[in-house]
């Protein structure tokens, strides 16, 4: 495995918004990480590269094993030679995540600069590279410009030029697409699984779009409040949903064919950290819920089928 | 069927930005001789990317700006003639509802406060439980009444916020991507309900979204436009597409099933600026099939089966 | 203090202001001393026609100016004529016009006898430039360049700010008052432009300066704290006093000014607020001059049971508060005067004591160059001022008639003052007579109580004595270039 | 907006610590400027010249000054005049550059450029420079003082309104509101001004401390509160005189106006984070 | 960019024309009638009027500001009135001490002000940010005369290290440059916080992390760098400002200066010279904000294209 991530719970202060969390990703795959709004996919991945000291959070508990190594025992410049260099960061909105004074040249070359031992001319022929693979046009004009002269499709580019340049293993995705057109999200998402493929990278594909999900995650984590609800490889989970949260998530995207009015959604909202209930806790937003759900955490267990499960009565269960 | 309760002939609307001391005025086209209409009951869908005037053609229609061409009829009325107080009346039949429930609810006012403001603006009280009758409509309790819009989630903000457009009890209601910024769960939460109010109330919708998927779930036809322009009306929720635009939108949706994965016919090029446009088709840049011709040549909205309008030299 | 800053140049022609250091760069044809007595300086000696109508006076020779020009009795005949154009051309209005006699000697011809044309002659308005020099250059005069016969030459000058002079070496016709007849003792003199009393002491006190010209006077009390510190004692010119409106309700009522008059406590100021250095003022002029010594009854001193039953008497009655109230209206006045710091404390001592026998005084600030303004517009009532003077004519110019208004803030015009004042003025062909004339007016104004006097100060030239050596006894009638001839720098 | 919810932001400010610990001086403060006349042991003009400079002592718990005055009973009195000619100066100059920056933002145009060039010229100026040259326009003492802070900070005022309402104005409720047929009037009372309040309310508590300041300069310049009237700067001023000999009648009043604009600009802060309007503000 | 800033000076001429009109204006509002100054007492009418003619006080206001316009642009100022010496030479006297005081000035804020900034930045809700912050705040809020005063008691008087007033050689700067520096240092340490915490919260930031840069070339390359955007604009828009809360100081201090120089001059009616002051701050300001812009432009390459 290249990367597993086992019973991850980070903590701010008294507050822990994510418990629990375990999942696996091997090269060459990709992971879809899924859940509504708020309910811990970006802490996931700031825990993974390590960067949760940033927004003064830490990891409570649980491991995030790399490679053989877990990232938590290490101290922070051993996790610096990780990140950008075995790992990428590859976030939401394109528009803010370059730095607006550098050229893009440079912030690419940096990477593999300072990872890659590269010099000043060898780093900016791999970017010009990097860039050309990634079919940008005029690669070399691109590195001199200036990050508010691009569009926003082509600056996820070159954020995701920025994530390749350290020659990583490990691509955390949060998000890449939301904050772009239509037209242009699914390029950068085909773009993406096709990275996966000729490259053997593993990718952390961070979404609330069970349609992204379908159309390239190998496998699928759904988070729901911070607790994972359900992991599985991604024919199956669609096919035959067992978490009632990961059939209402499906079940809240249109599709062809669909007769009006059949579009379910999900009654109520995704409680917030500080208020978390105890049980279950999707149970008061739950169609299945039992007296026990109110009461009793439902933790993760591997099931048969594959994958593993958090629900005391999932579907197909009588 | 009688007249259309609405209709819209060759809008067009400029903007004029910059003309400061320093930069020199530039002037694009947000909405390109758009004409279009709704009849009554129905569900007209508008999608397009980002920035292509969806938004713009909404206040249009409602007058919430001024048209530079064009005009709008309501219910036989002409919209775009009238002085403030036939206007001011008028608008109790039509509302609208925004992308934005954060923004869009004054966060001094309570939701009655809120609630109340439709009749005030009119010079009038609600009428006695008018106000928790609308929260009923809208699946808000009501103890909501004395909240702020601090205190609720995204998707009761938005409750609110077509409560408020409900309050005069209108006919007409734009919905201006009424969905974009909540959750999927909570976006098929509000879909259900403006279902269920079309078919309880007889409303009829302007509906806005730049996803395909949901206005064709959603709507009874669907307008495409590209740059300001309508590049294809789409007759029935279902049909084919036949403008390349609208293929490559179609295919550009997710859908959420694992055994359909989809390969994409990926669009190269750049969308041009609207200050610049180019004097061909706006979407040649980016069209596979584009010929000299596009690029040479605007293309005219023709019907090419009756009821099915296409803007596209070359349609599929 | 403030005549010492604000000097526009040094050109004693065009000034409207001098400062010691214009008596250091020029020499006057005649010395005062602080007695009020007359020297001799650049005139050796001089003599009076007997009717008056000419003077002659006999030049020192070998005086040079800076440039090496002499001086003759042709410079004062041109200086002289340029004079007349002056600011101050009121000093030679009874001066027909000057002759030379030959080289050194310089006759005065007289439109009418003066027995002020000594005194005239002996101010610093009448210190004599090259009147070469001064033609020559034109409007820089002064500024860049400024040639005298003085113990000083001008080196530099920044307005407002600070002028340096260094020693003139071929200085050898010092006034008979000074005791060094030769060049200076001191190389060079820095004088610093300080506007504010409290930097000024304070620089002095830290010894950021050497000397200050002149103590503010609400500082006097500090410098025997101050072991390094001394003061050099002139006999004073100055006189502070309360001028009252006698146009303005309630101080048309002759007795309400007297009773304002009697209520200043000259001697509590002078131990409280002026640590008992100086004396105190009952009447307008300072105390060395002969006209000062009017009948000691028509002397105005504290008195404040009087004061009380004349404002009873005037019908003012005294109210729960303090104050005195007359037919519903509060003896409520204004007090003006101006933002020194001496002034500002004066004031509000002098509003206390009103206070006490049932004034209210309101306290109006005014920068120091405005207030002039201010007063011209004659809504003052009271005011706390003082004058720089040391002739008895300063009467007739701050009573006068035909100055109501300014300087006359009095408003003072009375038909039987005015008759004195003529008299005075140019009824008197000798200093005798002049001094009897000066005598009745000013006696005749104090018993009208147009204003009140409150204080004379000494002049102090305040000095570190660990830096400076200064003689016991300093002549001149201010520090002049005759005093600092005889200062020396401490080994 | 009913009193009690008015209130409720003060009431969250307070009970942070550093608010309590602010909005405590600031109520003390106050009322002893109210009470002056019963709480101060002498009365603020009574001279004593022969105890003049004295130390603190029992008699004189802050000392005198140089007429033999009681200190404390001066600074007592000095907080009535430095207070109120501080607050109500302000208070004008907030409800001018309310109606001036609302009228600015809402009618736009020519008079809206007209007057951001004139207040932004005048905003890059120092109040101290616009104070003293409306004071020598108006004349010295407490109205014309007044009358110079007023206008000093009226361009901050004017320029923050301007730009709440024109921050407002582009909010989506703001059109929803024109959507339901509202007219301009009915946007500019029921929407604009109501939410441009908080945070000038905000910045006029904040002004109030600069003023204090403010006041203080003109009072050391002389051109403040006049003689025997005490007021904090104007005590300093003639305190600046004999520095050297009794310090405490300067650094007393001077800590009074420190801890008193230091206390408002902690209870402001308390404020802002109770309001939320940190960016609000930040942005103007 | 040259012809940018060629653009930009050629905007300021319409501002600078107000402006003037402004100062011009305003100075006629003054009450005190400067010919009195000049006029002895008793002078006769038409000496009055002779020196209304000499300075021309007699023509009507616009014809008058039309000359004093024609001659400032000109280089020449007036005669002072109460000095009757030209106002330019006045001016080209006070001028430079004002200069060195508030670039001195200007300099210890920045200086000081931004590395306290960045300190109560890093430190952010802990005690060296309270500390930093707690002090800055009272640095504001004492009046920057007692400040002076207190420096002049202190430091003068008792210790004797530095000169009571006047402008001579460095000693004398020591302690006015600190004294408006207090105010200086607070403004900028505040701005430079806000802006530091603002931008280690961007997403860039975030990803220059996630790349594995080492932190402290983060903070001083990027973020300091962006965070100086709105530090270098506020101190540019507060040239005047901080030049003209110079006045107080240099005026505490008794030093010679544009300040020192406007205070005698308003107290003196001194028509021509107040009106030179103000013109010479307003072009302060005016500079500032152009420099700021340039600066600007400089740091931001969004600004330098949208200007080029
Ligand atoms: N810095 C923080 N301090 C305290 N709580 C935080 C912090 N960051 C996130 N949280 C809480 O952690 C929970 C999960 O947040 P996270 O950002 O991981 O959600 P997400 O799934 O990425 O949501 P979204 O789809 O909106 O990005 C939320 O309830 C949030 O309130
Ligand atoms: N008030 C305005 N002034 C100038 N330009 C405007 C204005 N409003 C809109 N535009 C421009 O008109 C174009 C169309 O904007 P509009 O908001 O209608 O797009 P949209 O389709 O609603 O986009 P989105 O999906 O982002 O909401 C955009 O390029 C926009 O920048
Ligand atoms: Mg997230
Ligand atoms: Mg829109």
């Amino acid at each position: 495995m290249l990367l597993s991530v086992r019973d991850l719970s980070v903590r701010f202060g008294q507050v822990e918004p994510l418990s629990g969390i375990s999942f696996d990703l091997d090269r060459g795959e990709i992971l879809g990480l899924v859940g509504e709004s708020g309910s811990g996919k970006s802490l996931t991945a700031m825990a993974v590269a390590g960067l949760l000291p940033l927004v003064s959070g830490r990891i409570a508990q649980g491991s995030v094993t790399f490679d053989g190594t877990d990232l938590t025992r290490l101290a922070e410049p051993e996790l610096r030679a990780y990140r950008g260099r075995r790992i990428a960061l590859v976030t939401q909105n394109p528009m803010t995540a370059l730095d607006p004074a550098q050229r893009i040249g440079e912030q690419i070359d940096v990477v593999a600069r300072l990872h890659l031992g590269q010099s000043r001319q060898g780093a900016r022929a791999t970017t010009i590279d990097l860039l050309t693979s990634l079919r940008i046009p005029e690669a070399a004009a691109i590195s001199d410009a200036y990050p508010h002269q691009l569009s926003g499709g082509m600056k996820q580019r070159i954020v995701i030029a920025m994530a390749l340049a350290g020659e990583p293993d490990l691509i955390i995705a949060d998000e890449p697409t939301t904050a772009l057109d239509v037209t242009v999200q699914a390029q950068i998402i085909h773009l993406l699984g096709q990275l996966v493929r000729e490259r053997g990278l593993g990718l952390m594909l961070i979404t609330h779009d069970m349609g992204v999900v379908a159309q390239v995650c190998d496998r699928v984590a759904v988070l729901y409040a911070g607790r994972l609800a359900e992991t599985r490889e991604a024919a199956p989970l669609f096919a035959e949903p067992r978490h009632p949260y990961t059939a209402a998530l499906i079940g809240c995207i249109p599709r062809e064919g669909m007769a009006p009015g059949s579009l379910a959604g999900i009654p109520g909202a995704v409680p917030s950290a500080a208020a978390y209930s105890a049980g279950c806790r999707f149970h008061a937003r739950c169609a299945r819920m039992q007296e026990r759900c109110r009461t009793e955490v439902p933790l993760p267990a591997l099931r048969p089928e594959g994958g593993a499960l958090a629900c005391h009565h999932p579907l197909g269960a009588p | 069927m009688t007249d259309p309760l609405i209709s819209a002939e060759a809008l067009g609307r400029r903007f004029s930005t910059g003309g400061g001391w320093l930069r020199p005025a530039r002037s694009m086209m947000a909405v390109r001789g758009v004409s279009f209409q709704v009849d009554r009951g129905e569900v007209l869908g508008v999608v397009g990317e980002s920035g292509c005037g969806k938004s713009t053609l909404a206040r249009l229609v409602l007058r919430l700006i001024e048209p530079t061409a064009g005009r709008v009829r309501f219910d036989g009325q002409e919209v775009t003639g009238l002085g403030p107080g036939d206007l001011r009346r008028l608008r109790r039949r039509m509302a609208m509802v925004f992308q934005d429930p954060y923004s869009s609810l004054d966060p001094r006012f309570t939701v009655a406060d809120a609630l109340t403001e439709p009749f005030a603006v009119q010079g009038e009280t609600p009428p006695a439980g008018r106000i928790n009758a609308l929260l009923d409509q809208v699946g808000l309790s009501e103890a909501m009444a004395a909240s702020y819009p601090h205190q609720l989630s995204g998707g009761q903000r938005q409750r609110v916020g077509i409560a408020r457009a409900l309050a005069q009890a209108p006919d007409f209601m734009v919905l201006d991507e009424p969905t974009a910024s909540l959750d999927v769960s909570i976006q098929a939460q509000i879909i259900g309900l403006l279902s269920d109010l079309r078919r309880d109330n007889g409303l009829t919708y302007l509906f806005i979204s730049h996803d395909l998927g949901l206005v064709r779930y959603f709507c009874d036809r669907v307008l495409v436009m590209y740059l300001g322009a309508v590049v294809e009306v789409m007759p029935r929720a279902d049909a084919a597409p036949r403008h390349p635009y609208t293929r490559a939108l179609m295919d550009s949706n997710f859908v959420p099933d694992p055994t359909r994965r989809r390969t994409l016919q990926a669009l190269t090029g750049e969308i041009p600026s609207a200050f610049d446009l180019p004097k061909g088709c706006a979407f040649a840049a980016r069209c596979p099939r584009v010929t000299d011709l596009c690029r040479a040549e605007n293309p005219e909205l023709r019907e090419l089966t009756p009821g099915h309008p296409v803007a596209c030299h070359h349609p599929i | 203090g403030s005549s010492e800053v604000g000097i526009p140049n040094y050109n004693p022609l065009t000034a409207v202001n001098t400062n010691a250091a214009f008596t250091m760069i020029y020499d006057t044809l005649i010395e005062q001393d602080g007695d009020l007595s007359f020297h001799p300086h650049l005139a050796e000696s001089w003599e009076e026609a007997a009717d008056g109508k000419s003077w002659v006076f006999h030049l020192k020779p070998g005086v040079k100016f800076h440039n090496g020009d002499p001086l003759t009795a042709d410079t004062i005949v041109q200086w002289i004529g340029m004079f007349r154009s002056s600011e101050n051309s009121y000093m030679i209005d009874n001066v027909e016009k000057v002759e030379a006699i030959d080289d050194l000697t310089a006759k005065f011809v007289m439109k009418n006898p003066d027995p002020n044309l000594l005194y005239n002659l002996s101010s610093s308005f009448m210190a004599i430039p090259n009147p070469r020099v001064v033609t020559e250059l034109g409007e820089d005069y002064g500024i860049t360049e400024a040639v005298g016969t003085g113990p000083f030459k001008l080196e530099s000058f920044t307005l407002g700010q600070e002028t340096v002079l260094v020693r003139n070496d071929d200085y050898a016709w010092a006034s008979p008052l000074a005791e060094n007849q030769g060049p200076p003792h001191l190389a060079k003199l820095t004088f610093r432009e300080i506007p504010e009393d409290s930097t000024a002491f304070l620089e002095l006190k830290s010894g950021g300066v050497d000397a200050l010209l002149s103590l503010p006077t609400d500082y006097l009390g500090e410098i025997a704290a101050e072991p390094s510190l001394a003061l050099a004692k002139i006999p004073g010119q100055e006189v502070y006093y309360m001028p009252i409106n006698v146009t303005k309700e309630p101080f048309t009522d002759i007795k309400v000014r007297q009773a304002a008059a009697l209520a200043i406590n000259q001697d509590e100021i002078l131990k409280n607020v002026f640590s008992s250095y100086g004396q105190v003022a009952h009447n307008f002029l300072i105390s060395a001059l002969p006209e000062s010594k009017i009948d000691p009854a028509l002397d105005i001193s504290f008195d404040p049971d009087k004061a009380n039953a004349l404002l009873d008497e005037a019908g003012w009655v005294k109210g729960a508060d303090g104050i005195r109230e007359k037919d519903g209206k509060k003896l409520t006045v204004a007090l003006w005067t101006q933002s020194d710091s001496v002034f500002r404390r004066l004031t509000e001592v002098v509003q206390a004591e009103l206070k006490t026998v049932g004034f209210d005084p309101q306290i109006q600030t005014f920068d120091s160059s405005v207030i002039r303004d201010e007063y011209k517009k004659g809504e003052q009532q009271l005011a706390v001022r003082s004058y720089f003077w040391n002739n008895a004519d300063i009467v007739d110019w701050f009573f006068g008639g035909d100055r109501v208004g300014y300087p006359n803030i009095s408003m003072f015009n009375d038909p039987k003052a005015e008759e004195l004042r003529a008299k005075a003025m140019t009824g008197s062909a000798t200093q005798e007579e002049r001094v009897a004339n000066f005598l009745a007016y000013h006696a005749y104004v104090t018993s009208q109580f147009p204003y009140a006097p409150i204080y004379q100060p000494e002049q102090n030239m305040a000095f570190n004595k660990d830096r400076l050596v200064v003689p016991e006894v300093i002549h001149g009638n201010s520090v002049t270039g005759t005093v600092v001839q005889d200062i020396s720098v401490k080994e | 907006m009913s009193l009690p919810r008015a209130l409720s932001p003060v009431v969250r400010a307070a009970k942070t610590p550093m608010g309590a610990i602010a909005g405590l001086w600031l109520v003390l403060i106050i009322a002893v400027a109210i009470l002056a006349p019963l709480i101060a042991p002498y009365a603020y003009d009574a001279q004593n010249l022969p105890a003049s400079f004295q130390p603190p002592s029992s008699a004189h718990l802050l000392g005198t000054d140089e007429f033999g005055r009681d200190l404390l009973t001066r600074i007592i009195y000095g907080a009535r005049t430095s207070l109120s000619v501080s607050v109500i100066s302000i208070a004008i100059s907030v409800f001018a550059g309310m109606v001036l920056g609302a009228a600015a933002g809402y009618v736009g145009g020519a008079f809206d450029r007209a007057v951001t060039i004139v207040v932004d010229l005048s905003w890059s100026f120092p109040e101290i420079l616009v104070a003293l040259i409306l004071v020598a326009i108006i004349g010295p003492g407490v109205t014309g003082t007044m009358a110079a802070i007023c206008v000093a900070y009226l361009a901050q005022f004017t320029r923050l309104t301007r730009s709440q309402i024109l921050a407002i104005r582009s909010e989506t409720y703001i059109e929803a509101a024109r959507s339901l047929g509202a007219g301009g009037r009915f946007i500019l009372f029921r929407h604009l001004l109501p939410n441009a309040l908080a945070p000038v309310l905000v910045a006029g508590m904040l002004a109030t401390g600069d003023a204090i300041i403010l006041e203080a300069t003109l009072g050391f310049f002389g051109l403040g509160a006049q003689p025997p009237l005490p007021s904090w700067g104007s005590m300093m001023s003639s305190g600046s005189a004999l520095l050297f000999k009794a310090p405490w009648i300067i650094i007393l009043p001077g800590l009074a106006v420190a801890i008193t604009v230091v206390a408002i600009n902690l209870f402001g802060d308390a404020l802002i984070g109770a309001l939320d309007i940190k960016t609000r503000l930040r942005e103007a | 960019m040259l012809s940018y800033l060629i653009k930009r000076i050629l905007l300021l001429a319409p501002v600078f024309l107000a402006v003037s009109a402004v100062i011009f204006l305003i100075l006629h509002l003054i009450p005190g009638d400067p010919v009195d100054n000049l006029l002895k007492v008793g002078s006769s009418a038409s000496k009055r009027a002779e020196i209304e003619a000499r300075y021309g006080l007699d023509r009507p206001l616009i014809v008058q500001y039309g000359m004093w316009l024609g001659n400032v642009l000109q280089g020449d100022l007036g005669t002072s009135i109460v000095t009757r010496r030209p106002v330019s030479q006045l001016i080209g006297q006070t001028l430079p001490h004002s200069l060195q005081l508030g670039g001195l000035a200007l300099l210890l804020s920045s200086v000081v002000g931004i590395l306290l900034g960045v300190v109560a930045a890093r430190a952010r809700d802990r005690w060296p940010d309270r500390l930093v912050m707690g002090g800055v705040l009272l640095g504001s809020t004492l009046p920057s005369f007692w400040i002076g005063l207190i420096l002049i008691l202190v430091f003068s008087v008792q210790l004797g290290w530095f000169p009571v007033s006047g402008a001579r050689g460095w000693s004398s700067l020591v302690l006015p440059v600190i004294t408006i520096g207090l105010g200086g240092i607070a403004l900028v340490a505040r701005v430079t916080r806000v802006a530091m915490i603002d931008t280690a919260g961007r997403d860039f930031v975030l990803l220059l992390h996630a790349k594995g840069l080492p932190p402290s070339r983060i903070l001083w390359r990027h973020v300091l760098r962006h965070a100086m955007i709105p530090v270098v604009t506020i101190l540019a828009l507060r040239i005047g400002w901080i030049l003209g809360g110079a006045v107080t100081v240099e005026y505490v201090f008794a030093r010679p200066g544009i300040g020192t120089t406007l205070i005698k001059a308003l107290n003196q009616h001194d028509y021509p010279v107040v009106q030179a002051c103000l013109l010479m701050l307003a072009i302060a300001v005016m500079l500032g904000t152009l420099l700021g812009d340039i600066i600007q432009a400089l740091m931001d390459p969004r600004v330098r294209e949208a200007i080029a």
